[in-house]
């Protein structure tokens, strides 16, 4: 069965099409933009249309993915870094861009030359698509029973792999507090502190009142949405990883708006670290109880002693694999949620050091110590 | 012919747009701007994977019955041989295993990029700029003979 | 009869659509080209309230079962909650920080200091 | 019908970025990507609806929150010059920070 290219007839690949020409065209402005707050700015631009164009390639727990953490997190901790470092990039002498570009240029050429022999976009019957893909995509509902496919290879099929990748980012936040800090002189008079780091300010007018309320209304949306998307995992797009963020970003709002010190005043930095290791020690906790129970470590179908499975599992059977999931969902997002808000009170947190010791900084300093 | 670059454009434009943010990678000394080619590079591969994982009139990955309203308006798009002999349960879904991949991958992205920021920033610190020809000549002042300038102690 | 009024809704349903999809150009061509930064706040925010609004009650008409419904008027309340508000936080930082809006007798650009 | 709806969508997020990249100001570039996030939300509706997938709006919610999220970010960024300052007690804004720092 020979399948031809719709030639954009279907309306995903002319949205494709569409969103690819525009991420090029928002890469070309990242490439000549030389101020960071500019590059920052079209780079979470670009994660953001990369997203949509996720969706019109029928990826939305990518998608949602790439939105979250693309969008939100990795933009608010480039700002955070830009703070404590410079300010615009020293442009560099055309002279020093010749050999980079060729360089580009031919591994360009290389790549487009391999890419040449490999199934056609949107070929249904490529080895990938035609074997592997399908195989999962018939095994799931019968050995794991969710409707989500992606979920379920997640959790359940490569959960020793989702284990690895919660450890990585553990490890991340672990490694981001020891360069940083806790973030915890911020409990201090940030006030004070902050005008010995901007000499040159001028009095404030508004209490940012209308910026208050709608965060007050927001905050406590974003929890229940990050709960949502959670328990939603299974059926919808969604996951552990989405959920963590999501409930990251609730506390970086709060802590945007309402001042570090009174966000670390309700979730200390050391429930972070609690949180952090807490996932990953629930994550490896269900893998050892299915071992108890006689089965392979992270094997969900031996989540339960046979007589509780039974009586759990509904018409299709597969209780442990459900509960098994949930659970490991629930470590993952532990982990992903204190360990970001980790990283962002390292972030956040450190500017006032960096004053205190009188390097200056930004870019009319040029130089430092 | 033309059925190659009816589709084929789709792996030019990313491989093209891989190739920018290498270029954004390269040529520059800031240490910042270095980690955002490579965040970009890092969207720019998943970008490729999931366009190989597209299957032609393929919905999302996740389960839906073939009667339900979604399953049949999206059958009623495709000529039956086709969604007989590439559909799974009468329905054509996409190849869900590259999505797996770029979702770790994005995850990992993430974090190896906060600790590379981290590392920057101490560099900044250290040093007093995140350009590499300045840090470069900061460093080789801080090993001459004589006893190096207070540099900024990192603190505890 | 139910088909009927369903395919009713569908139809004016995709008209709403249409119609918010046009607010939204007209809205985008606003913020390109009007003269100073405050009046391009007002044509940004036409389309967060008219152009959405219009869009998203065409889609709730095309009707997409239960859940579809309800995520649209979420999404609605968001953007009625997050646009203005946003619009209000740069309005005012810009204000303080001496952006001075383009006055009746000077048609050209703001003030040199502004210029990018 | 959607389709075009979609495609009209999608001018208009184009002349949000050519606003972006245009704009003297960097609160017109500030603008200009709060407004081409929300116009995203309501293209991830219009594109689900013509795809006939409507069941993926939950990115459409994700997407307002982050939308509103960065702007407020990069809105703190550009007027306190830091991340850690509370917005509600009386805060000192940096002074030259209109529009361009006249030394950038």
């Amino acid at each position: 069965m020979e399948w031809t290219a719709p030639l954009l007839a279907d309306p995903s690949l002319l949205f494709g099409a569409a969103l690819l020409v525009m991420l090029a065209a928002i890469l070309c402005a990242i490439v000549v933009s030389r101020k960071l707050l500019t590059s920052v700015a079209l780079t979470g631009l670009f994660t953001l249309v990369a997203a949509l164009w996720y969706i019109a390639m029928d990826a939305p727990d990518v998608a949602f993915t790439e939105a979250v953490v693309g969008g939100g997190v990795s933009t608010l901790i480039l700002l955070g870094s830009i703070l404590l470092t410079r300010e615009s990039a020293e442009p560099v002498s055309p002279s020093r861009m010749v050999f980079p570009a060729i360089a580009v240029i031919l591994a360009g050429v290389a790549i487009l030359y391999a890419v040449g022999s490999i199934p056609g976009f949107g070929d249904p019957a490529s080895p990938a698509n035609a074997s592997v893909g399908r195989d999962y995509l018939e095994r799931t509902y019968k050995e794991v029973g969710i409707p989500n496919v992606v979920s379920a290879v997640l959790a359940s099929y490569r959960g020793f792999d989702t284990l690895g990748e919660t450890t990585v980012v553990f490890a991340a936040a672990v490694g981001v507090m020891l360069l940083l800090g806790f973030g915890e002189r911020a409990l201090g008079d940030p006030a004070r502190r902050h005008e010995a780091l901007n000499p040159d300010l001028v009095e404030e007018i508004d209490h940012h009142v209308v910026l208050r309320v709608a965060t007050k209304i927001m905050i406590p949306l974003m929890f229940l949405f990050g709960l949502y998307v959670l328990f939603h995992g299974e059926v919808g797009a969604g996951g552990g990883f989405q959920a963590g963020v999501i409930l990251a970003i609730a506390l970086i709002v709060h802590a945007l708006v309402f001042g570090l010190s009174e966000t670390m005043r309700a979730f200390p930095a050391a429930a972070m670290r609690a949180g952090a290791s807490a996932g990953v020690l629930i994550y490896a906790g269900v893998g050892v109880i299915n071992m108890l129970n006689g089965g392979a470590f992270l094997d969900y179908d031996f989540l339960f002693p046979p007589p509780l499975e039974q009586a759990l599992s509904g018409p299709d059977g597969h209780a442990g694999q459900h509960y098994g999931i949930i659970a490991i969902e629930i470590g993952v997002t532990a982990t992903v949620a204190s360990g970001i808000t980790a990283i962002f009170y390292g972030f956040a947190g450190r500017a006032p050091d960096i004053a205190s010791r009188g390097a200056s900084r930004g870019p009319e300093s040029g130089g430092g110590s | 012919m033309i059925d190659a670059l009816a589709t084929g454009y789709v792996y030019a434009i990313i491989v093209a747009m891989m190739m920018a943010s290498l270029f954004v990678l390269l040529t520059t000394g800031n240490l910042i701007r270095k980690m955002i080619g490579l965040s970009l590079f890092q969207t720019t591969a998943g970008l490729f994977y999931i366009a190989l994982s597209k299957v032609g009139g393929g919905t999302a990955p996740i389960i839906i019955d073939a009667e339900s309203a979604v399953g049949q308006a999206r059958a009623a798009r495709l000529d039956p041989a086709y969604v007989e002999h590439f559909g799974v349960d009468g329905v054509v879904y996409g190849n869900p295993l590259p999505h797996v991949l770029i979702l770790t991958a994005i995850v990992v992205g993430v974090a190896t990029l906060s600790v590379g920021l981290a590392i920057a920033v101490r560099v900044r610190e250290a040093y007093g700029d995140t350009e590499l020809d300045a840090v470069r000549r900061a460093d080789a002042a801080a090993s001459e003979p004589e006893p190096p300038g207070p540099r900024g102690r990192p603190n505890a | 009869m139910l088909e009927q009024a369903a395919s009713i809704a569908a139809f004016v349903g995709q008209g709403l659509v249409l119609a918010g999809a046009i607010v939204t150009i007209i809205g985008s061509v606003g913020v390109l080209r009007f003269p100073d930064f405050y009046t391009r706040i007002h044509a940004a925010s036409v389309t967060d309230t008219l152009g959405a609004g219009l869009i998203i009650v065409g889609l709730v008409l095309l009707g997409g079962g239960f859940f579809v419904t309800v995520k649209l008027l979420i999404i609605w309340g968001l953007i009625l909650i997050t646009g203005p508000t946003a619009s209000h936080a740069l309005a005012n930082a810009a204000f303080t920080s001496h952006v001075k809006p383009l006055g009746r007798g000077d048609l050209r650009q703001p003030s040199a200091s502004d210029e990018g | 019908m959607l389709v075009a709806a979609a495609l009209a969508i999608f001018v208009s997020m184009s002349l949000m970025l050519v606003r972006a990249f245009a704009g003297p100001t960097t609160y017109d570039r500030l603008l200009s990507v709060n407004s081409f996030g929300s116009k995203t939300v309501l293209l991830i509706g219009v594109m689900g609806f013509a795809n006939g997938r409507p069941d993926f709006l939950d990115i459409a919610i994700v997407y307002a929150l982050i939308n509103f999220v960065t702007t407020i970010g990069i809105l703190k960024f550009f007027r306190y010059r830091t991340l850690e300052v509370s917005l509600s007690t009386r805060r000192r804004a940096v002074a030259d920070a209109s529009g361009e720092r006249p030394d950038a």
